[in-house]
């Protein structure tokens, strides 16, 4: 390979490389997409309910909560982190944006700017637990999750927060030209973080420092304010994703959101991304959640009882990981 | 470049022990030392990775405080570090780039929007001039040989060295051809003023490449040495202290 | 109702007739059900006069062994009696047991335990009687005909739930034109109660009726049935009485709903323990009693006592 | 260093290895203990039930469960595992070996010996997961946790084992010369479980498999196996915990175990586990579980409600974690 | 022992593309080529790291199939790594025996019980005959310099090696002492009848060392070549295609 070659060679071997990372990716995603699409064509066969308009946007209104949050988690994991307390901080902020709508009398906007600044806060809290303080990811949302359910608890004196306006409901219930105003929200936000970790530089620090956080270090980056960064934003996503789900079920629920977390997490890793960091992409994560929504719709129109339910969830993230570890191993051995 | 009385402790460790060493510009200096004399971590405190526990570093005469790697980027320290430290699971254009990504021109590129063709061809041409022989440039880190992630490192500090380049242990998994290009791309760093330290456990390359030799055994120095005045024998004497070379160095 | 009567707690054993404190234990802490317990628990001990009550609990209601726990260390503590809400009527006997060998009075309420000993009193309503009463109101509200219904159960596994549907199936075996088709749990989550009830409407376009064993299910429920436009056309039975779940029954969404009397439990338990300990009364079970609330019914003076139990005018007689 | 001179410098080498090795040991522990010795003195002068016989015992019974469980943990967490499956397999263990006695009249031994059977088929199952199929250990034991419950629930038909003979109590409520029974069995499986790490060759391989599974490998210790092992003993001691706790509560519940997996990690980490691997030891471990259980029990003493005391006990996780890492990074400060 | 037709590929990388590898008892042969040739790869074929997807290994002339590395240690191959496969949370002592426990003698010992103190007078010893100087041999091995972790790597498996020893790049971080004793090492082993394959970048040592060399490139065998006839600019021309050496040479 001679200097006078490279130019022309980069050319060709740029396009060849496009071609080659979109098929990879798509590859990459391909067992979980392909256990979604399974699962989609068995349950249309096996309900006549099930291709309906008005199921696929339940389905897609019941998965949005799940989507965003996972969203959030997926950022956090490929940095080598976990959020456990995105179930504590969700119902926190719910909870603080229904009150001060009951309470203050807050528009709608502003109350899911107040769950959205809970989020950020909550964010910004692991994140400088994990990065001032260096505790470790799993111990310091484990905490932020006990605090934060005690404060929900505390705040509202363990009742839910009812009486509120009907309007409080727009985000969970309401449709923009028949769709579910909560899908559109969670395609903009998928789209908005896909782009985000695949396309700028936000996202090229959040592989690296999850990849190898000292190299990440030594190359100059920033380090704390990058990762301090990357949970405050996963904290806006899962405020976001509380307010939703108050206003679905218009109304601040301080129990909402338990083992929340292991949903989001399997989502996650379902769609590809690994638990030691580096590696996820949000169009994987989404695919996961809605396997993981899919297998729960299913189940409930063929009325399996929830005990079965269980068993059959556990069994499909063992497939879908199985699947997708197999591929893997044959598309690189790694050894 | 110059580090005075450098303390460095790990636990009850004592890995520098008031070590002291200078590199002035256009200059290249090898670094020499036994197994665990202490030259990484000697380096490492140059390049903020470690902040010394004494001692002080000067850059121009004036004492600055490197307490993260950003700083010595920069003052222009340019750092290949012995254990590499590239990303496993970014590809090989991204790890070049890393810290440093080209961004889009315009709006796109403020709000951080990559160039991602640009880094692409930029890492291309990088890796030819080292003559190495790499796959494709998307290739992710982890699937490289260790000469080729080596090169990789290498290629990386070359591209933004502005001042002083640090090399610990470059070639150490090179091929012959790898290692002619990298002693080359030292020399025309030199040439273009810039300082260059070298880590290296390879004499007569040592000899070949440095214009002076500074000795570190038991985390001090031990002998300044010019590189024309010496031989492979006298350097090993310094470094394994079994001769009086150190007693009269400096 | 507040009732902040405490001092610094000096350890020493009390004279009966001086300063009592009460440990109060519900199931879990964390419903506007047992809020109410409180409130009543704590306006008997207000109402009795230099009574504190210790309120505390587990956080899910499946925490039995948390649940033991926690008597053991009121045990500890040797307050001077025990009021409480068993999560498991067997897991539970044990701590009672230890409890009395420790010369703690105990009363149950809301759920006793099994064995129950003699001279430990329950207050309690009877949920397998109420469930099959409430499968009666749900076939009365249907009329005659063939009819589809579901049953949105909470947690699969705990004692209350179990003793719910067990009564509402047993209530529904009476009337061979109703058809169970789905039977799905909320979890206490109002949020996968509207998820399961929304997949069981889709699974059943004809659905006619939904009991919903919780507050939690009852809310997600009806949030469903509305989301879905079939407000008025499935009929809801619910169970409590949330500020919500009254409104839904005054706009028509609910039907009926199956009210309890925690206030009534929780100031019976603390009245009857005081008296217990300071006048030597005996202790004896007493039902709670629960009433049926529909739209019809639910402005009654009676009614209102019961929904919005206050300590000026308690639901106690 | 001479040749001549190796042997007596060994032999000097080794008293001053061995002295230090302790030495850094304890300071290991250091942390956690120190906190857990505050809180002690704390809980003595702040309530007068705390220090008698009958509360400590109370304790030490409470907390066996956990710290059983937690021994189990540690073991995986240090092969760079997570068993998220310990509740459900607990309930299993329990359930069953309740069911074994009243429906099939078991002696109490032989339904102690059903429970550990079912821990240990639910390790093998765990453990062939990860070794044979390769799924990472978060998702092969998330999908055994789905399906455990599930099991448990479809087994009882989600009603609880009651009806059992007051012998079943033994192992939870009995007491060999005044101390509690189920402290006597945590004693021992603490220390059978710390000797096995420290001092043998499972202990061995079972570390370095943590540290560096490949390097594990290439050194020719057959990993899989071993690894499977790790589990298989693990689900033994969650077996053994599961009918213990079904014992102390005289039943066999289904709903046993919920969430369990967070307090016994907690426990692990609080005592110095590393989730990636290599590192932990028991002494830490089970004193971080008495650490969680004296919060649980102080806060009764002291008349804290549960609320506050989830924010308690997250605090004390953040702060116990943060002054392990503080000392770890004086020490060694690895860079 | 030898290898044939040996063919591994990485997804669509293809490291090793019919790889032909031969060394007989009581040699030292040298396997040298440029970054990314396939020596790292072809090692691990003959280590059982990864078995080959085409292509045979022969042990004294007998095919066998090495699936895990326990089978290739079983034949008594010991491979020193280029990315050294240490576990960096144990000590010195128990990396040195990693997969080799002494344990106690008698009944105790039947139950897996660790005897600690051999291990570490064993250890100390066998570091010594390579003249590193490690603080002590309960370090962890995260602690050590990157020169002392090669000189524990090497010590292993100069310790376990009963038939082949394979050692990848095993001086490239070593200082010139170290160096030196690790060539005596080879050199006692090759005169106990071992057979000894060397995989280095550096030309003087390999002429100075080896019996025989074998250049791969590209995945292939390019030269077989005596190390007594040959200069360093062979060895260069052969491993880069460069002369034709490469197409004479077998
Ligand atoms: N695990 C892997 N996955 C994918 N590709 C790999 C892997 N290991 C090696 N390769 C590729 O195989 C080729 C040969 O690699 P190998 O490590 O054998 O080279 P080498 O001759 O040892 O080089 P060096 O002298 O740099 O150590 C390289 O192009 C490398 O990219
Ligand atoms: N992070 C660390 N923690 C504890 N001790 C360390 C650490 N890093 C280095 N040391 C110790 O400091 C001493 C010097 O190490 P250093 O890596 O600087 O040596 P070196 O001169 O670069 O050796 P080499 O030529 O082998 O690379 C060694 O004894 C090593 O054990
Ligand atoms: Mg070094
Ligand atoms: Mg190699």
């Amino acid at each position: 390979m001679s200097t006078v070659e490279a130019p022309a060679d980069a050319q060709r071997g740029e396009l060849s490389d496009w071609l080659r990372e979109r098929i990879s990716h798509a590859v990459s995603e391909f067992t979980a997409a392909t256990a979604l699409v399974v699962l989609f064509v068995a349950l249309t066969f096996a309900s006549p309910y099930f291709l309906t308009t008005d199921n696929l946007f339940n389905i897609g209104a019941q998965t949005a909560v799940i989507a965003i949050i996972a969203t959030a988690q997926t950022m956090v994991i490929i940095t080598k982190g976990i959020d456990l307390s995105v179930g504590s901080v969700a119902a926190l902020a719910g909870v603080l944006g229904a009150m001060v709508v009951r309470d203050l009398g807050f528009p709608l906007w502003a109350a899911t700017a107040v769950a959205i600044g809970v989020g950020a806060l909550a964010g910004l809290l692991n994140g400088l637990l994990v990065t001032a303080a260096r505790i470790p990811p799993f111990i310091a949302t484990l905490g932020t999750m006990s605090v934060g359910r005690g404060l929900v608890f505390i705040i509202t004196g363990a009742v839910g927060v009812y009486g509120l306006p009907r309007s409080f409901q727009l985000l969970g219930n309401g449709e923009i030209m028949g769709i579910p105003f909560a899908v559109v929200i969670t395609v903009l936000v998928a789209v908005g973080v896909a782009f985000l970790l695949s396309q700028t530089r936000f996202g090229q620090y959040t592989y690296a420092m999850g990849s190898n956080l000292e190299a990440a270090r030594r190359s100059g980056i920033r380090v704390g304010r990058h990762l301090t960064g990357v949970y405050v934003l996963a904290g806006v996503l899962v405020g976001l994703g509380g307010m939703i789900a108050a206003s679905r079920v218009n109304s601040g629920q301080p129990n909402y959101g338990i083992s929340l977390e292991l949903d989001v997490i399997a989502a996650a890793v379902i769609g590809g991304a690994s638990l030691f960091g580096g590696q996820g992409r949000i169009v994987g994560t989404i695919i996961g959640a809605f396997l993981i929504a899919l297998v729960r719709n299913g189940a409930v129109l063929l009325d399996i009882s929830i005990h079965y339910q269980q068993v059959i969830v556990g069994v499909i993230i063992w497939a879908a990981v199985y699947f997708d570890q197999y591929r893997r191993r044959r598309l690189e051995s790694r050894g | 470049m110059e580090a005075r009385g450098i303390v460095k402790r790990f636990g009850h460790v004592e890995a520098l022990r008031g070590a002291d060493f200078t590199v002035r510009r256009g200059e290249v200096v090898a670094l020499i030392g036994d197994n665990g004399a202490g030259k990484s971590t000697l380096i490492k405190t140059l390049s903020g990775v470690h902040p010394p526990d004494e001692g002080e570093i000067l850059v121009g005469g004036r004492p600055v405080r490197f307490a993260t790697p950003v700083d010595a980027r920069r003052a222009g320290v340019e750092t290949v570090y012995q254990d590499l430290a590239v990303a496993d699971d970014l590809s090989v254009a991204a790890n070049l780039y890393l810290g440093r990504e080209i961004l889009r021109s315009g709006p796109l590129g403020r709000l951080g929007l990559l160039d991602k063709r640009a880094m692409r061809q930029g890492a291309a041409a990088a890796l030819d001039e080292l003559g190495v022989r790499i796959p494709r440039v998307t290739t992710p880190i982890a699937m490289l040989s260790g000469g080729q992630r080596q090169c990789v490192a290498v290629a990386r500090a070359i591209i933004w060295a502005t001042n002083v380049v640090i090399l610990d242990e470059p070639t150490a998994a090179l091929g012959v051809v790898q290692t002619g290009r990298v002693l080359d791309v030292v020399r025309r760093a030199r040439d273009a003023g810039m300082s260059v330290v070298l880590v290296s456990h390879n004499m007569p390359q040592v000899l070949e490449i440095a214009d002076r030799v500074e000795v570190l055994r038991l985390g001090r120095r031990a002998a300044q040495l010019r590189a024309d005045e010496v031989s492979t024998d006298d350097l090993v004497a310094a470094m394994t202290g079994s001769a009086g070379t150190d007693r009269d160095g400096r | 109702g507040g009732v902040e009567v405490r001092d610094g707690g000096d350890g020493a054993t009390k004279e009966a007739s001086g300063q009592l404190k009460l440990a109060v234990v519900p199931k879990a802490v964390g419903a506007d059900y047992w809020n109410t317990v409180k409130a009543g628990a704590e306006c008997a001990a207000q109402r009795a006069g230099d009574v504190t009550v210790q309120w505390d609990g587990v956080t899910a209601e499946t925490d039995v062994e948390g649940q033991v726990n926690l008597i053991q260390n009121f045990v500890t503590k040797k307050v001077d009696g025990i009021v409480y809400a068993a999560t498991d009527s067997s897991a539970l006997a044990p701590a009672t047991d230890q409890a009395l060998a420790a010369k703690i009075p105990v009363a149950m309420i809301d759920s006793g335990t099994s064995p129950q000993p003699s001279g430990v009193p329950l207050f309690a309503t009877d949920n397998r009687a109420s469930a099959t009463e409430a499968a009666k109101l749900l076939a009365k509200e249907l009329g005659p005909g063939n009819h589809d219904v579901a049953l949105v159960e909470f947690q699969p596994g705990s004692q209350t739930n179990t003793e719910r549907v067990d009564g509402f199936k047993a209530g529904l075996a009476q009337f061979p034109n109703l058809k169970l088709v789905g039977q799905q749990p909320s979890r206490s989550d109002v949020n996968e109660a509207r998820r399961v009830t929304e997949n069981i409407l889709t699974a059943n376009p004809n659905l006619k009726g939904i009991f919903a064993a919780n507050e939690p299910s009852v809310l997600g429920a009806a949030q469903a049935i509305k989301a879905a436009g079939k407000s008025g056309k499935v009929v809801i039975i619910g169970w409590d009485a949330a500020p919500d779940e009254v409104a839904g029954l005054r706009s028509g969404q609910i039907s009926a709903l199956v009210v309890q009397n925690p206030f009534k439990m929780g100031y019976f338990g603390v009245d009857k323990m005081v008296k217990h300990l300071r006048d030597k009364a005996p202790l004896a079970s007493a039902d709670t009693g629960v009433t049926f609330v529909t739209k019809e019914n639910i402005d009654s003076a009676e009614i209102k006592a019961v929904l919005e139990p206050s300590c000026a005018n308690p639901p106690v007689q």
